[in-house]
């Protein structure tokens, strides 16, 4: 069984989501607390959306030094499947393992429900399942989601088709020049489900399950 | 330090005349006189500061309920499912299995006019700790919010500021905002209303109470450092100080810390998983005062409890203010001694503060210390037990007459097409995705049916069990018939849920009224009070909790009688596709179920929007029907015979049907014999799309039910028609989604 | 001419992130820090060239937007 | 000692609160405002007698923390 760490800092709280839909796509997910620092067995980990620390300061900041991020980035260093959702992208970006930032979105508001996005990189853990060009649906839900990077360095794998925050060249998920470190700011995990609206997220988190599989061999 | 004394015997016949003067202590805590001397006459002396705080916060209308309580012991409050009624910070109900659902509902409208954002915020805050209080993990909110018109710049500010702070302590604090409404009158300019209510789940052996339990009990405070916020919120002290020879401005202003609260929620779910508190109880409106003698009162025992244990945020805090602070995010937990060590260890894994303050003692009494001083010494249950009840005069209002017999009698019909655009367009029935897009209305991932259907449907993990939620006020219906407005409203939210497939199970109830000195408010309130009872008892549905609200008026005019009912549903099982509004498809058939009322329009958003007149009487609810509309609804849904199914409430058919097709983007035909048909708002009358070839099942469903249902038209082409008698009009409906998406966002810029 | 607005909460009204912020400083070890606050500055180009009058707009910006005067004291500063 | 952190957004960073609070700001009827621009300032009380060394302190912890130099810049005063 593929096992990938949740990591959970105070103010976590899609953790529990991310757990179930990471199950539906074929991985033993597991929650470890930002102050462990034992990654072994761990083929892959993701960093789940929520307010880690609040959001204060600015979303990410604080979360990026607990303990666990030393470990994390080792990890990607090594190559392993890394994914941030959300304010888990935010906080991978604020720990430089990401390229950019984030800032809030053009109409200063929260913005909750379901955008589309297209797969425009097969390169990256996260996408690596998807046709290219493909749309797919799923929920956005966030309020600092428009990211931006002065530096030109970010892999764009989804584009927004109807940009809804401002982010730069439309990003919607971001990857490192090698593909296995990835953030993308819409919740995959809210669209595992059909009941739940839509399952379009599924291929994408089944390809980073996949990708977390093939790192363990 | 001094050892508390046993029960103290306080003189019965001691009663002091007050301090003469400019304005005595008492008062400008909001005390009358005759308040003040019952405070001596328990005491059997004059009170110490602190204790007069006390009282001054424990006997606020807020916290003590003197003018309602007689009233509100009318409400139906057993059934075989209900395992907590009203009395405790929420109410509880079986849902089988092992199953618990928690269930309250708060106002925080004053907060919200001073402050919107903060108040608004805070009031999210309070609502979560009275469901987490009770074992349960908070898994759901729902807003109910009422403003003055958008056109009025200060009524912007305080609805984008209401919306922006819910938005912001919600979605930090990780629970779903899945619902609400939103309505705008004149009435609530002055006086805005935010309602908030809360769901909670847990399993049947994790439900805690608000009990301080045995003598040698510890008290433990987790949470926020106890600052001068919100000090005698609840008192209505807002401006006057409590010394007058400090210059300080003592604000009443509280601040919401969401991710505070996010980590109090998970260490104290963490303290029930563990067996770790005998009981708990959250601190909001009077703070520690509340959370000290309501637990001891309720356990039948007294409390020692040590103010300078507590951890502060400001130095210098008078005893009276570290007992009247209504700082946010704090829970007061009772603790085995042997448990206490295990307990700060579960607070400092979450990273919350926690302090040792007191131990519950023998006897009835509430023993205050400020290091080795005695501040306060008083009857725990007291304060409650003891507060004043009042029993205001009632009289009906001399104008209800004059309105009944104000009717606005139409000879012709208005423009339909140009009617229904108003409608749409209208802010308290035009969409509210502006504001629920904002909110974080999917977190957990059970949310099945959202924001923007008649209720909402989540799903409970792991069982095979919909909970469904609606919540339902109308202030106009209930000024008009405050009983009948009433009643129609649980019988509106009931039929919400079953539209979801759910069987209705309990209510929780927010009444919102103007000055309750006034008979004619009273009046209102006891109505209003009668029409939700009569109602719930029809529907053999419990009223599990609420919340009164009084006072909202300014400049001596009060708001409408705004009861809002939060109705839970519970379907065992979900249907397995539940209808929504979006499924509508060419071809389908549209069905009204319900009677042919007579032709009423009082109280209508079509008299009111495109007439600007408020008047008649509205029609009285039948419980027959609504039983039958209730039945025939959760049959449907169940057997999945009806891809939609949305009830008719404000703005009528015309608006009810406009919406299907806004959802599905489809157009629709269909026939009226008489134009009122399309805005009336009668009760217990909904609208169904459904495949031609089902049409005889669904018009057995109906004949099962009791309920009469007839095919009114036709889901097809892009235009909604309208056929009158004579007449056809026919609005687009890329016209129509437009109109009713852009009401909100075009007003608030 | 430039013109900075310093947005201070009052002192009683509770500051839950400034206190967060002071938590992880002191985390970082960086003991020495006892408080902090996390306030807004407000940088303004506005045309006009009587500094005092100037002040006097930016001073009514604040009253009716840019400050909350329920929670926050504001300070005008015309830098010219 | 009392110092502030004054931490202003990089001019290359778009600035959507400074935006929307101009437009705000004219639509009120102050059609002087040219622009504005909406940053953060931290107050902190930090244990220490001497202004260097708190100041490179202060220094350290915006580099670490209370700045992101992606979107940020930073200035550092001592009041004493
Ligand atoms: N303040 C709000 N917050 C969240 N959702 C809201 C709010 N106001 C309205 N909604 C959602 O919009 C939909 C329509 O609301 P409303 O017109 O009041 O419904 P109904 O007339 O069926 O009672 C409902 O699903 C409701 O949950
Ligand atoms: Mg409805």
């Amino acid at each position: 069984m593929t096992r990938i760490g949740v990591i959970t800092f105070p103010g976590s709280n899609c953790e529990h989501d991310t757990v179930h839909a990471l199950g539906l796509a074929g991985a033993d997910a597991e929650l470890v607390w930002h102050r462990d620092t034992d990654l072994a067995g761990l083929d892959g980990v993701v960093l789940p959306g929520g307010f880690a620390h609040g959001d204060y300061l600015r979303p990410g900041a604080i979360a990026r030094f607990s303990p666990v991020m030393g470990e994390v980035a080792r990890l990607a260093d090594e190559g392993r499947p890394v994914l941030g959702v959300c304010n888990g992208f935010q906080i991978l970006c604020e720990a430089g393992l990401l390229p950019g930032a984030h800032i809030a979105n053009r109409d200063l508001a929260f913005i909750c429900r379901p955008v589309e996005v297209e797969v425009v990189d097969t390169g990256s853990v996260l996408t690596r399942a998807a046709e290219p060009g493909r749309r797919l649906r799923i929920p956005l839900n966030s309020y600092e989601g428009a990211w931006v990077d002065p530096t030109g360095e970010g892999r764009v794998v989804l584009r927004y088709t109807d940009d809804p925050n401002g982010s730069q060249d439309q990003a919607a998920a971001v990857a490192n020049q090698e593909g296995n470190v990835v953030g993308v700011m819409p919740h995959p995990e809210r669209a595992s489900e059909p009941i739940l609206g839509s399952d379009d997220g599924l291929v994408l988190l089944s390809g980073f399950v996949e990708a977390c599989r093939e790192v363990k061999v | 330090m001094t050892t508390p004394t046993d029960d103290l015997k306080f003189e019965d016949a001691y009663v002091p005349e007050p301090e003469p003067g400019p304005e005595p202590l008492h008062r400008r805590l909001g005390l009358t006189d005759d308040e003040y001397r019952s405070v001596c006459r328990i005491l059997g002396r004059e009170p110490r500061p602190a204790e007069l705080a006390m009282y001054s916060v424990m006997w606020s209308e807020h916290c003590s309920y003197k003018s309602s309580r007689p009233f509100l012991d009318r409400f139906p409050t057993e059934a075989p499912w209900v395992v907590v009624g009203p009395g405790e910070n929420a109410g509880v109900i079986d849902l089988g299995d092992g199953w618990l659902a928690a269930l309250r509902i708060e106002s925080h409208n004053h907060p919200t006019f001073v402050e919107p954002f903060q108040g608004a915020a805070t009031g999210i805050g309070g609502i979560l700790r009275d469901v987490f209080t009770m074992g349960a993990r908070p898994v759901a909110l729902w807003d109910q919010i009422r403003f003055g018109p958008l056109d009025q710049p200060r009524n912007r500010y305080l609805f984008t500021g209401a919306v922006s702070g819910i938005a912001w302590y919600g979605n930090a604090v990780g629970v779903p905002t899945v619902g609400g409404e939103v309505a705008f009158e004149e009435c609530y300019s002055g006086n805005p209303l935010v309602n908030v209510m809360c769901l909670g789940l847990m399993r049947s052996d994790e439900l805690v109470l608000g009990t301080a339990g045995r003598p040698g009990t510890v008290a433990v405070l987790l949470g926020a450092a106890t600052g001068r916020d919100g000090i005698g919120g609840a008192s209505v002290l807002a401006s006057a100080s409590f010394d007058e020879s400090s210059t300080t401005k003592r604000p009443s202003v509280q601040v919401g810390d969401p991710f505070e609260e996010k980590k109090l929620i998970e260490a104290c779910l963490e303290l029930y998983r563990r067996g770790l508190v005998v009981g708990i109880q959250d601190l909001g409106a009077a703070g520690l005062s509340c959370a000290t003698s309501e637990p001891a009162a309720r356990a039948g025992v007294g409390m020692e409890v040590h103010l300078e244990a507590v951890h502060v945020r400001e130095p210098g805090m008078t005893a009276a203010e570290l007992l009247m602070s209504e700082s946010q995010e704090r829970m007061m937990a009772f603790v085995d001694p042997d448990h206490v060590d295990q307990v700060l260890a579960v607070a400092e894994r979450w990273e919350v503060d926690a302090s040792v303050v007191g131990t519950v003692r023998a006897g009835g009494t509430l023993s205050v210390y400020e290091g080795d001083e005695l501040v306060a010494e008083v009857p725990a249950a007291s304060l409650s037990e003891d507060a004043p009840r009042y029993h205001r005069e009632l009289g009906e209002p001399g104008w209800m007459e004059d309105l009944w017999s104000n009717t606005l009698g139409l000879v012709a019909p208005p423009d339909t097409s140009k009617t229904l655009l108003l409608l749409l367009d209208d802010p308290s029935i035009a969409s509210a995705a502006w504001v629920y897009e904002q909110y974080d209305h999917m977190l957990f991932l059970n949310t099945v049916i959202g924001p923007g259907h008649d209720g909402t449907l989540l799903r409970v993990k792991g069982t095979r069990k919909g909970l469904a939620v609606s919540t339902d006020g109308n202030g106009r219906l209930c000024y008009l018939d405050p009983r009948r407005g009433a009643a129609r409203l649980v019988y509106e939210a009931a039929l919400n849920v079953a539209l979801c497939g759910a069987r209705p199970r309990a209510v929780v109830d927010n009444l919102n009224f103007g000055n309750p000195e006034k008979p004619e408010v009273m009046w209102q309130f006891r109505e209003t009070v009668e029409g939700i009872a009569e109602a719930c008892e029809a529907l053999g549905v419990p009223v599990v909790g609420g919340n009164v609200s009084f006072y909202n008026e300014t400049d001596g005019q009060d708001i409408y009688p705004t009861p809002v009912v939060g109705m839970l549903g519970l379907a065992d099982p979900m249907p397995a596709t539940p209808p929504r509004l979006d499924r509508a498809a060419d071809g389908m058939d549209l069905w009204l179920f319900g009677p042919e009322w007579a032709i009423n329009l009082a109280g209508s958003a079509f008299e009111q929007v495109a007439f600007g007149h408020v008047g008649g009487r509205p029609v009285a609810p039948d419980p027959t029907l609504a039983a039958a509309a209730i039945d025939a609804a959760v049959t449907l849904a169940a057997d999945g015979l009806a891809p939609v199914l949305h009830d008719i409430s404000d703005g009528g058919l015309a608006v009810a049907v406009a919406e299907i097709c806004i959802a599905s983007d489809i157009g629709v035909s269909l026939r009226v014999s008489d134009w009122r048909h399309l805005y009336a708002e009668d009760p217990h009358r909904f609208l169904a799309a459904a495949a031609p070839e089902d049409g005889d099942r669904i018009a057995e469903v109906a004949a099962e039910a009791g309920i009469p249902a007839r095919r009114i038209g036709r889901f097809e082409g892009i235009d909604i028609v309208f056929e009158l008698p004579g007449a056809v009009a026919s609005v687009d409906v890329e016209t129509a989604a437009r109109t009713y998406r852009e009401a909100i966002p075009r007003r608030v810029g | 001419m430039k013109v900075t607005v310093n947005i201070v909460r009052r002192p009683d009204i509770a500051d839950p992130q400034g206190a967060t912020v002071a938590r992880a400083l002191r985390d970082l070890g960086h003991g020495a820090v006892r408080s902090v606050r996390v306030d807004r500055s407000i940088h303004l180009e506005v045309d006009g060239d009587d500094p005092d009058q100037v002040r006097a707009e930016v001073v009514r910006m604040c009253e009716e937007l840019l400050a909350n005067p329920v929670l926050e004291d504001f300070d005008v500063v015309v830098e010219g």
